[in-house]
Parts: structure tokens; C-alpha cells; sequence
């Protein structure tokens, strides 16, 4: 049998393996969970590779997302909550080149963006809040790559912070990120979720799991450089680079904690930041209610 | 490289010598070259002198998935083609069943990776088998189309030889069939084996812990062009190897020249397997009904993002918005249509061209070869952004990657085709000192249009599933973002409602052509119709 | 199932017709019977039907009108007991198998052991020896028409039709088959049905000569032929044989000028 | 090129061999000179490299020494300027085209005008009258073999080579065949070469007799046939005529015989 039958615990990721879970990492390693009487196993994600469908059907136990993918999924009447946040800002940026830069929402007029047609109403989102003529941007859809603005295929870019800008950097490519959270745009990203079955059925089990989440998060923050590094150690064949992992590590503190988390721990979300989201997901087209976050076992976590 | 790269026994037309092959593999490396210093900017292509840096530097990185991609590809190109076997002589043996599973064979074929993936990734678990599961379901359609042309392509003398002792349908395919169709079978290996190994990576996208797929998203990712262009190199290379591997063997294993295939022409009122008869799509539907719900029922999968075929029906006909729904549809599918015709009837051509080129001037083929085994296993994830970048974002791109996908395995078939003229025709021709184009327009081409039909129908679905695939991972619009973007969001009604809206009209186009098919060969194959 | 299975069938064609789906009439309404033990030799043009009217009787063809009883069954038993074989016109061997192969196969389908010994003297018997073990495109015509003929002799059938089987053969090798083979099924009492060009090889194997006519076949002569056993290759000056040859060939003759009367007559 | 381009072509064999890839040799080293505008007759044992030599002279098959000169030019030569005509002993018709087709298929190759009439004319006379758009494999054996002569003999070539030409068709309709086909070669002064198994069609078609040894083919008798042309069936009840089929069956009865001590002496 495969270690995935024998693991009493999985956790869906989001996408492969990379320093972006590298809190998990350090949980693992450093036996937050085992302590905790946890046999954690991390599911890595992929382009085709869904986190809901195997949170639905219970093959893992808590799987990261985002706010918006769950509201749609919820909307379809999976019963998913939202239990912990870990990006409090949401990672997408409009990246450009100094020489043509898009530094404010206003300067994408005119502009030719790339980005998955998927996204269109995110940039819509974008333009409602800031007021911003979206017929005047021009969208061309290309693969998530960071070729199309260097070779001059577009003059920006919807991406994350953390992934094609780092990647622009260490090809030695300098780049101006415009962080959509800045411009009003809330929307919690790398959200834990679990179903209502699990809330009620393994509640333990869920507490004990987040809870090495926070404290794996928490070394994370201490030592970027070392869970960069064990990172590359834990999967030598994911293919990383370890220059790539410590710049992304870095980037990504800023999305993840704050002084809301420094108040109240990782992972933590209020009530105004859950009715921002809430306006935000409307300009997206979904119709939430707060009752969609759950932080019962945040508080328990944290309580602990 | 010594690619001795025709394939089959063909006494007649000249093996490419390797000179000529060598030379093939030089034009290739020089034209990359010269191509990627013109692109030097675009970090889209990496020149080979950069590609054999990055291979060196990660030589162990790259053992190690290569390993990985290759035992998983290796598995399921045995799977998938041990399944081809197995369903082509269920077909064969019970010729009742055989539009029956046709039909559900090119329904399973249909459905688009971006459904099949993450459920076989909750049937599965973390392991491997998503990936061979997707490796097989690559590759056993192509093979299983093209055993059954070679599963029929027997004299109807042989077969009077069997019934005279009085055995039937097995005996026949045991003695006589699978020996008469092991050409075909070896050409269908040969289209399998990148097909194999693309799937195993494009599995591993499913979410697996390592292997090449995993690098090439990295690699791309991270903008990494050197090691993107030198896991698509390693890939050829495994690719191009596998194809030559089997050419080998094939060499090895048929002995006997294609016979003069004399069939007495099917009488009037004859209805028979394939898509002819409007019947047989009825009963294929509804078998690949009942075979869907039996499978949801079976895998006892979540309702959530397995949804069944009522559920599909409520959503495109009884649901509040069925309407936008089917709107939404039709719109995408219409996008899809514009890419879709051309690219199939360009990738057709071109392979049924090259094809004819390659047996027209054998010398070429060492030249050919190479490269167009190239250009079907480097994944398209890497090729998409180069075709893109050199072709625009346009209609032509889009036009031109499908045709890529569809390129391959015609042109691997109609060259397995073009080598079936019976060698005593080819006397005839030689008597008369017939130039090569008179062998190509009287003997060779006749001999190929079996193949050529059986790889007109195999590139329906595949140009389906090609143009999905590139509208996923490239463009960005039509019915393949559109089912993208559907698993995204959970609206797997929508997700299923296009897939079976794919599976339907790759159904349909299956038998389209098999109607001129029909036609066609009532004159110049009336066996292949039995 | 059949009255005495140790007897050699009898074969019967009744009322016997075949019109071909594209409207050629190759065989009109036909009956006779072919008798147990013996040889019956058909002769007719060619074109005449003489194909079809033996693929009727093995159960290759089905017949348009009327039937085919083999020892009192449909055909379709005698096959499937692998009694049953048949010497087609075109010696359609298998390729990939060699001589020795494709009259082992013949072992193989009538569900019968295979005895080496008694395959290689069949090879030997028809002039192959030293090419049991090369294939058929490595033949020359006749070796493989040879081949054939071993293979249908190989099963020891109740049922033997031959078609032309010595046709790609020379004459005297030719003679030496006609001599050294019936001996294999006169000894078995085969009922053997052999469809020859040559009037002259029809008198000297059979007891009994069926003449067809040009297309559709109808029997036009049927003459019993009543030389002692085993045929000597002196018999063909016997003044019986030249009388039933001539008688043969007269009856031919009639036929075929009484198709191109009828031919321009039109 | 040739010396004389209306002169119908010699065609010459010098110390002509051929040994397969196997190792079985077929023709061991030959020389004969075929003359230009007589037919030749090449009778021989079943397997002896008839149908190999006239490959060889149809330059389809390389020689493994010696060489073939047709009218002094290699039989490329011949080939390509569609001169050369072949009815191999297998009908080898393409299967999707009719007999008509068939037959037009080698004016197309010879880069000959289609003349439907001749077509229609040659169609008649192999006695397929009615089967013009029928396909082969609607046809009986001895039918598509005719088809065959009838496309070899369309492109009226210099050259005509014929492998048994007549062995799927019956006697009369050969005897008529016989008759009818040799006057359009002969009123071309074709050169021809017929392989056949009948000593007595040699006899009668030819103006030489050429017998080969069992294989490996070598010559063994070579002899004139004086006959005045043209030949009619009577002929056959002349002394000459009797006499040269007497000596051609002696002479293949005796290499045949040495042929047989030969391999019981090993
Ligand atoms: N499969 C077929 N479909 C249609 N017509 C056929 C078929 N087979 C034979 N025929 C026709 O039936 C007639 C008789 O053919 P058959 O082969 O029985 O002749 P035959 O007497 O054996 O001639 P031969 O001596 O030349 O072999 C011919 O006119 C032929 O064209
Ligand atoms: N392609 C080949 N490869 C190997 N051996 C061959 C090949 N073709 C013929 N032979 C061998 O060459 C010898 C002569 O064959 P060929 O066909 O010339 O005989 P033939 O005189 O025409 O006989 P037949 O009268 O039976 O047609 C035979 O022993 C045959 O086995
Ligand atoms: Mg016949
Ligand atoms: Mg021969």
C-alpha cells in the first residue's frame, strides 16, 4: 500500500511543491504535526490539478485555495469553510517593465495586459474599484509565462508577486509590481478550507493540523533563507532553485503576516476583512455571506 | 544518430542511408541554432549549445525524472496498447460488438484531460497511476484504429482456409489476423510511443511529486529557457528512441511482404461495424450512457465534480440557467470549430504529405525523420509560446499547434500505408520502368488509403483534444479555457456538459469520415469493410 | 450423427444455384451426387463455375438456391469435424509460416496431432524436400501450388476437393503427382472432387468425369470411367481411355459451340 | 540508340547467374541469345528458375553475374521506353481496377495513347466479353489470367515475356487462345519468350525450344521448331511436330532423371 493509505491526514497544496508551503515544510520536519499524534502527508497541486474535488471527496483533509475559488465552489453546493488565511493580501500584481510601467490602476489604459482570459473579471474588479476605463485595456491571453512581456508581446502582466516577478529578477530582469491589494482589491488568498463534515467530525484532527501550520509559519518568518533551503532539501526533484526560493521566501512574508496576525496569530482574519472581501467577491460575481469563514478552530488553535 | 528510421520492410524503396540521417540531425541542430540567436531576446528557445549546458549541469536531476516520466510512460504505453489488443480482438471476435466498442473506445479517447485528470487523481491517490492511467488513455485509441485496419487487411483466401476447416472468428484472428496485422500494429506502436511519454507528463500535471512534467512547469515558471528547451531535447531523445526501437524490432519480426488483397466487394444491404449506420450511433450512445453512470456508481465518486449524466441533462435542458449554459456552449464551441477544421485538414495534409514526400525521396526521409518525431514529442506546453511567438497569437498559432498534434500519427500511418502496395504490383509498375510519381499515384497511394482513413479518424479526436489542450494552456478562449476555467470555478455541470458536447462532435466528425471512408474503400479495400 | 461414420460421405448437391450479388448467374440449378469412396473429376471452361460450384460444396459460399449435403449433413459439419480440405486454385499458403508451417497449421486447425514424420513425407512426396523451411515468396509457382496440395492431403479428410491443383506444375512432374498422390486417398477411400483443365488427367485420377458447360454451369456430360486401379501411365494408350477422353472432350467441344452459337445468335 | 530502332530487339544472355540472398541458386551461369522477332519457348521442371530468368531478362531481378542486353542496351533501356511487356505467371492485376483498367493501366505506363477500341478488341479476344468493368476479384483464376494477357499484350511491345501464360485455362479455350494470340505478335515480329509447362503448346507456338535442367537452371536442349506459320491445330498431328514434342520430353525426362540419380547418389 502506498503511504497515502497509511497517512491519517492529507493536505491538499495548491500548486507543486515550492518554498509557497514552505511553513508546512518546517511543520513536517520539524515534527510539529508528529508531535501533535499527526501522520501528515502534503498533496502537491499541479495546472490540472483542482483542490476541491479531493477536500469533497474527504482524500484530504484540508486543502488551500482561495477566497473566490471557494465561494464558487460553494456556490455549487460543495459545504466548504474558509478555517485560516494565509495570504492576508491578496499575491496578484500587475507587473511591467520601468520603461513602460504600470504603477498605479490608472496607468493600464492603453495598456496591453497578459493574463488567462479566466481573470477578466479580476482586472474588471481592478478597474470598478479605481475607476478605471476597462475597455481601454487591451487583454491578450497567454499562457502564465513571463515570455510574452519580454519579448514585448504586452506591456504588463496579471501574475503573483511571488512567482514571475522572481522569476524576471534572477534572469536578471527588473520589473515594477503593482500590488492589487493596495488598490482595494481584498481577497484572501492561500485560504485553509475543509468541509462541514470535517468541522464536525474532526475537529481535533483539524486544530492539531493548523496549529503545526502556525508554527511551521512562524519559523518560516524567522528564517527565510533556512526554509528556502529546506525546501530544496525535502524535494531535491522538484526542480528548484535555490537563489529563485529565497527571493520568492522573501516576497512573500509581506502577503502573510501583518499586524493583524501579529496581534492575533498566523492565519487570522476579522470581521472588516471578511465584509472587504465580501465586496470584493461581488464585483467578482459571487454573493457571499460572512458565515462562509469559520474561525472556531483558528480560535482554538490559537487558544491552545 | 544511426537512424536506419524507416521503419518497415520495403525492399523497394531505399532505406535512408546513414549519411543522409546524420545529415537530417545537422540541418536540425543548425536550423535551432540559427533560429534561437534570431530569438535570442524572446526567452522562448534555447539554443542547442545552451540546451547541452543545462542537461550536463542537471544531468542527475534530470536522470531521476526521466526515470520517473519514462517507467510511468513505459507502463502505460504497455497498458494502453495491451488494451488496444485485447478490445481490437473483442471486436474482431465478436464482430456484433465491434461498433459497440468502437464507439465507447472513441468516447473514452474524447474525454478532455482537464476532466480526467483530477478525478484520476482522487481515484488514485499521490502515486504514479494518474499518470499511467493518462499515458494509456494516450495511446490506445491510435492502436486500437489501426489494428483494426490491419486486423482486416487479409486476403479473403486465407480466411476461406480457416472456415474450411471449420473455424471461426478466433482461429482466424489467432492464425491469420494478428499475423496480417502486425504491420499496422507496429506502426501504431510507433505513433504510441511519444504519445506515451507526453502523457506521462502531462499526468504528472495532475499533481505528482516529481518527473519531467513537474521540471517543464518549473523550469517555465521560472523562466528558465535553457532547462525548459533541455527537458524538451531529453524528451525527443526518449521519444526518437522509442520510435527507432520499434522500427527495429518491426525489421526484425515481419517477414512476409504485403500480399494482393483480392475481396470480393460487400453485397447491397450489408451494415457493418464503424459509424455507418445511424443505428449503431444510437446504440453507442446510449451504451456510453449507461457505461458513464455505471462508472459513477462503481467509483462511488463525490456528485460534487462527478457528475452524471442526468445531471448534465438537468444543467443543458432543465436547470434556471440552462439557457446561458448552452449559450455559453455554443459560443465557445463555435471559437473552437474556427481553429479545429483547419488545423485538422492542415495537419493531414501535411502528414499524409510528408508522407508521400519521404517515399518520393528516400533520401529525405533521414532528414524528415528527426524532425517530425520532434515535433510531436516536444510537450506543447514548451512548443506553444515558440509556434506563438513565430506565428501570432492569432488564428494561424492556434491553427498551426493543432496541426502539429495531428501531423504525427497521420504521417507515421500513411508512410506504414504507402508501403503496403503488394510487391507484385510493384513489378508490374517496374516492367514498365514507372517513375516514382506513376508507383505513388497507382500502387502506393491506393495501398495507403486504409491507413490514411484510419488516421483521418484517429486525428478527429485527437485534433479535438489538441485544440482543447491549446486553448487551455495557450490562447486562452473556445471550449478547452472554457472547461479550464470551469473546473476552476467547481462548475463541473458546465465542465461535463462540455465534455460531452466534445465527445458528441468528435463522435460525429468520427463518422463523417468514416461515410467517405466507406465510399472510398468499397473500391480500393472492400475487406477493410467486412 | 451420420448413418455410418466410417463410410465415406456421399455428396449431394440439389437444385444447387448461385448467382453472385452483381447479378453474374455462375452456377444455375444443379443436382448431383458425388459418390462416397470415389473420385469425380469436373471439367468446364473456365469461367464455367467450377470454383464456385466446389466453395458451394465446402460451405464457402452460400448457395442462392438449393443445398449441399455432405454424408447426409450440411457442410458446415464436415468442416467442423476437420474432415473437410480443400486444394484452392490459388495456393494461398500463409507467408510468414514456411512449407513445413503451413501444412502443420492444417494439422493445428483440423485438430489433428502433429506428426513430423508423416509431414515430411508429404513434402518429400510433392518434390519439396529441402524446403520445408522456406517460405512461400521464396517459391517458385509450382512449389507452392505443391505445397497446397500437401497441405490438404496432410489431414487425411473424408473430403477432398482440388482445384486445379496441378495447374503451375509441368507435365511431368505433373505425371508423377497424378501417380504417387491419389494413392494417399484411394487408400483412405477419400471422396475426392478434383477440378481440372486437363481432360487427359480428368480420365486418368477419376472414376466418373462431370462436364460443365460454359457459364452458368449446368452438367452436360457425366460419364463413368471404368479403368482398374490403381491408374498405370500406360493406360493412357488404351483404347478406353482414348474413347472416354475423346467423349469428354466432344462433349466440351458441344458445349462451348453451342455457348458462342448462342453468343451469336444475340 | 540502337543500332536499328524497327529491328525487333535480340535479346541476350551472357553467363547470366542468379543465387537468391538465401543461398538457393536459381539459374547458374547461362548464355543464350533469344532471337529478335521469334518466339522462344523455355520449358523446364517445376522450380527450376524459369520464371527467375525471365525476371532477369525483365531486368526486375539483379543478376548475380553475367549481364542481360536487350537490342544491346541493358533491359532498363527497354523498360523505359515501355517496349517491355510482362504476363507473370501470377496474374498480379491491381485489385481496384477492373479488367479494363487493368489492361489501360499499361498504356498509361508505356506513355501509350488509350485506343478504347483497341481495349475493347483485346478484351474480346481473351474472351472477356462482358467482364470489361468487373474486378478481379469478381473473376475466376483463369479469367484474371487472361485479364494479364491481355494488359501485356495492349502496349504491342517489342518485347513480350509470358510466364505460363495459359496454365489456369482450360484446353479449348487455350487451344483457342493458341490460335488467336500469337498472330498480333507475330504480325509485329515481336520478340517473344514463352515459359510454359505444355511441351506441346512450346512446340506449337514456337520457332525454338529452349529446355532448362531441374534448378539450377542450365540448358540442356535447345532446338529449332520448323514450322511453317501460320500454325494450325493439324499441325500437331505432323510427324515433325510429333517428333520435336517427342525429343523436348526426352530431353526434360533426361535431366530430370540425372537430376533424380544426382540427389539419390548424395
Ligand atoms: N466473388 C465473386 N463475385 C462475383 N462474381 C464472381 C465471384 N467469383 C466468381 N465470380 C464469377 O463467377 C463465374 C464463375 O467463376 P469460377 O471461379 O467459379 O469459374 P471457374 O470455372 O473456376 O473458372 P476457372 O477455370 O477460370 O478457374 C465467373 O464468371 C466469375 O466472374
Ligand atoms: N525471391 C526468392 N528468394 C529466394 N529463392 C527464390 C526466390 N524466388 C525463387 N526462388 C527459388 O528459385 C528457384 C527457382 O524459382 P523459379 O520461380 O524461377 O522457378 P520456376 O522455374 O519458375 O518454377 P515453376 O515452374 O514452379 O514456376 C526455386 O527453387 C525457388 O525456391
Ligand atoms: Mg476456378
Ligand atoms: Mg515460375
Amino acid at each position: 500500500r502506498s503511504a497515502w493509505a497509511q497517512s491519517q491526514v492529507a493536505l491538499q497544496l495548491s500548486w507543486l511543491h515550492s518554498v509557497q508551503f514552505a511553513g508546512s515544510y518546517i511543520a513536517l520536519d520539524r515534527g510539529f504535526w508528529s508531535e501533535a499524534g499527526l501522520d501528515v502527508s502534503l498533496l502537491p497541486g499541479g495546472p490540472n490539478a483542482p483542490v476541491e474535488p479531493p477536500v469533497v471527496s474527504g482524500s484530504a483533509l484540508v486543502g488551500i485555495s482561495a477566497a473566490d475559488y471557494t465561494a464558487a465552489a460553494v456556490e455549487q453546493g460543495a459545504r466548504f469553510k474558509i478555517l485560516a488565511v494565509a495570504m492576508q493580501k491578496n499575491p496578484f500584481v500587475i507587473a511591467s517593465l520601468p520603461g513602460n510601467p504600470v504603477n498605479v490602476p490608472g496607468d493600464l489604459e492603453g495598456k496591453r495586459i497578459g493574463m488567462a482570459l479566466a481573470n477578466t473579471p479580476v482586472l474588471q474588479a481592478l478597474s470598478t474599484l479605481n475607476d478605471v476605463d476597462f475597455d481601454a485595456i487591451e487583454i491578450v491571453p497567454t499562457q502564465y509565462s513571463a515570455q510574452p512581456l519580454l519579448s514585448g508581446e504586452v506591456d504588463c502582466l496579471l501574475c503573483w508577486e511571488t512567482d514571475l516577478p522572481v522569476a524576471m529578477a534572477i534572469q536578471g530582469v527588473d520589473s515594477v509590481t503593482m500590488l492589487m491589494a493596495d488598490h482595494g482589491y481584498a481577497l484572501h488568498s492561500q485560504t485553509y478550507i475543509a468541509t462541514e463534515e470535517s468541522i464536525a467530525n474532526r475537529r481535533a484532527e483539524l486544530v492539531a493540523l493548523l496549529r503545526g501550520e502556525a508554527q511551521g509559519w512562524e519559523a518560516y518568518r524567522e528564517d527565510t533563507k533556512a526554509a528556502a533551503a529546506l525546501t530544496l532539501e525535502m524535494y531535491p526533484d522538484a526542480g528548484l532553485d535555490l537563489r529563485t526560493q529565497e527571493l520568492q521566501a522573501e516576497r512573500q512574508v509581506p502577503l502573510m503576516f501583518s499586524e493583524l496576525t501579529d496581534a492575533n496569530g498566523f492565519g487570522w482574519w476579522t470581521d472588516e476583512t471578511v465584509a472587504a472581501n465580501i465586496e470584493t467577491l461581488a464585483l467578482l460575481g459571487r454573493t457571499v455571506t460572512p458565515d462562509l469563514w469559520d474561525r472556531s478552530i483558528l480560535e482554538e488553535v490559537h487558544a491552545g | 544518430m544511426t537512424v536506419a528510421t524507416l521503419a518497415f520492410i520495403d525492399k523497394r524503396s531505399l532505406r535512408p542511408g546513414r549519411g543522409s540521417a546524420l545529415l537530417g540531425a545537422v540541418l536540425l541542430v543548425l536550423g535551432w541554432e540559427v533560429l534561437a540567436r534570431m530569438l535570442a531576446d524572446a526567452f522562448v528557445l534555447a539554443a542547442p549549445s545552451e540546451v547541452l549546458t543545462a542537461i550536463v549541469e542537471n544531468r542527475t536531476l534530470l536522470m531521476r525524472a526521466l526515470a520517473v516520466t519514462l517507467a510511468n510512460g513505459a507502463a502505460g504505453f504497455a497498458l494502453g496498447n495491451l488494451a488496444a489488443i485485447a478490445l481490437a480482438g473483442i471486436a474482431l471476435a465478436f464482430p456484433r460488438s465491434q461498433s459497440i466498442i468502437t464507439g465507447l473506445a472513441l468516447t473514452v479517447f474524447c474525454l478532455p484531460l482537464v476532466a480526467t485528470g483530477p478525478i484520476l487523481r482522487v481515484l488514485f491517490g499521490p502515486g504514479p497511476w494518474p499518470q499511467i492511467v493518462l499515458a494509456a488513455l494516450a495511446v490506445y485509441y491510435t492502436t486500437l484504429v489501426l489494428l483494426l485496419v490491419g486486423l482486416r487487411a487479409t486476403p479473403s483466401s486465407w480466411i476461406d482456409l480457416m472456415r474450411s476447416y471449420g473455424r471461426g472468428s478466433f482461429s482466424t484472428l489467432v492464425h491469420v489476423r494478428a499475423m496480417a496485422s502486425l504491420p499496422y500494429l507496429f506502426a501504431g506502436l510507433q505513433i504510441a510511443a511519444p504519445a506515451a511519454f507526453l502523457g506521462a507528463m502531462v499526468g504528472e500535471f495532475t499533481g505528482a511529486e516529481r518527473g519531467m512534467g513537474v521540471l517543464t512547469i518549473r523550469a517555465m515558471r521560472d523562466l528558465d529557457v535553457d532547462m525548459t528547451w533541455a527537458l524538451a531535447t531529453v524528451a525527443t531523445a526518449v521519444a526518437i528512441a522509442a520510435y527507432l526501437a520499434i522500427g527495429w524490432v518491426a525489421r526484425r519480426v515481419l517477414v512476409a511482404d504485403p500480399p494482393v488483397i483480392l475481396s470480393p466487394p460487400r453485397p447491397p444491404g450489408w451494415r457493418g461495424g464503424g459509424w455507418h449506420a445511424p443505428i449503431n450511433v444510437a446504440v453507442v450512445a446510449v451504451a456510453a450512457v449507461i457505461a458513464w453512470w455505471a462508472a459513477l456508481a462503481l467509483s462511488g465518486l463525490n456528485p460534487f465534480f462527478a457528475k452524471g449524466p442526468d445531471d448534465v441533462f438537468h444543467a443543458l435542458f432543465l436547470a434556471d440557467n440552462a439557457g446561458r449554459t448552452r449559450a455559453m456552449l455554443a459560443s465557445a464551441m463555435w471559437e473552437t470549430a474556427a481553429f479545429l477544421l483547419p488545423g485538422y485538414l492542415a495537419g493531414l495534409l501535411a502528414g499524409a504529405g510528408l508522407a508521400i514526400v519521404v517515399v518520393l525521396f528516400p533520401m529525405l526521409a533521414g532528414a524528415a525523420m528527426p524532425a517530425a518525431i520532434a515535433l510531436r514529442s516536444v510537450p506543447i506546453v514548451t512548443t506553444a509560446p515558440l509556434v506563438v511567438l513565430i506565428l501570432g497569437r492569432g488564428a494561424i498559432g492556434t491553427i498551426a499547434l493543432v496541426a502539429l498534434m495531428v501531423f504525427f500519427p497521420t504521417f507515421v500511418a500513411c508512410l506504414h500505408g504507402l508501403r503496403q502496395a503488394p510487391g507484385q504490383v510493384l513489378d508490374v509498375m517496374d516492367s514498365y520502368a514507372a517513375g516514382p510519381f506513376q508507383r505513388l499515384l497507382r500502387a502506393r497511394l491506393p495501398a495507403m488509403l486504409p491507413a490514411f482513413f484510419a488516421a483521418a479518424r484517429m486525428a478527429v479526436p485527437a485534433s479535438v483534444l489538441a485544440v482543447t489542450v491549446v486553448e487551455w494552456l495557450a490562447t486562452g478562449n473556445g471550449v478547452g479555457s472554457l472547461m479550464a476555467l470551469s473546473a476552476s470555478l467547481s462548475d463541473y455541470n458546465m465542465l461535463w456538459s462540455a465534455v460531452v458536447l466534445v465527445a458528441a462532435l468528435s463522435a460525429l466528425g468520427y463518422g463523417g469520415v468514416g461515410l467517405v471512408e466507406a465510399r472510398v474503400l468499397r473500391i480500393y479495400a472492400p475487406e477493410q469493410l467486412a | 450423427m451420420r448413418a455410418d461414420a466410417d463410410m465415406p460421405p456421399d455428396v449431394l448437391c440439389d437444385g444447387l444455384a448461385k448467382t453472385f450479388d452483381g447479378g453474374v448467374e455462375a452456377v444455375r440449378p444443379l443436382s448431383v451426387r458425388f459418390e462416397g469412396g470415389h473420385t469425380t473429376a469436373v471439367v468446364g471452361p473456365s469461367g464455367c463455375g467450377k470454383s464456385t460450384l466446389l466453395r458451394l460444396i465446402a460451405g464457402l459460399e452460400r448457395p442462392s438456391a438449393g443445398r449441399v449435403e455432405i454424408g447426409g449433413l450440411p457442410p458446415a459439419e464436415t468442416q467442423r469435424r476437420g474432415e473437410l480440405a480443400v486444394a484452392f486454385q490459388d495456393p494461398s499458403l500463409l507467408p510468414w509460416r514456411s512449407v513445413r508451417g503451413n501444412i502443420e497449421l492444417a494439422l493445428h486447425l483440423a485438430r489433428r496431432p502433429v506428426a513430423a514424420a508423416h509431414v515430411e513425407h508429404l513434402v518429400r512426396l510433392v518434390g519439396l524436400e529441402g524446403f520445408a523451411d522456406t517460405r512461400p515468396a521464396e517459391l517458385s509457382g509450382g512449389m507452392r501450388q505443391r505445397a497446397a496440395i500437401a497441405r490438404a492431403l496432410v489431414t487425411e479428410p473424408e473430403l477432398l476437393l482440388l482445384d486445379e491443383p496441378f495447374a503451375a506444375v509441368d507435365e511431368l512432374t505433373r505425371q508423377q503427382l497424378a501417380q504417387d498422390l491419389p494413392r494417399i486417398w484411394e487408400a483412405r477411400g477419400t471422396t475426392t472432387i478434383l477440378v481440372t483443365h486437363s481432360v487427359n488427367e480428368a480420365v486418368m485420377l477419376s472414376d466418373r468425369v462431370i462436364v460443365l458447360s460454359p457459364r452458368p454451369a449446368t452438367v452436360v456430360a457425366d460419364m463413368a470411367i471404368d479403368l482398374p486401379r490403381p491408374r498405370e501411365p500406360e493406360m493412357s494408350r488404351w483404347p478406353e481411355f482414348m474413347a472416354s477422353v475423346d467423349a469428354v472432350f466432344a462433349a466440351l467441344s458441344a458445349s462451348m459451340a453451342r455457348n458462342s452459337l448462342a453468343i451469336a445468335a444475340q
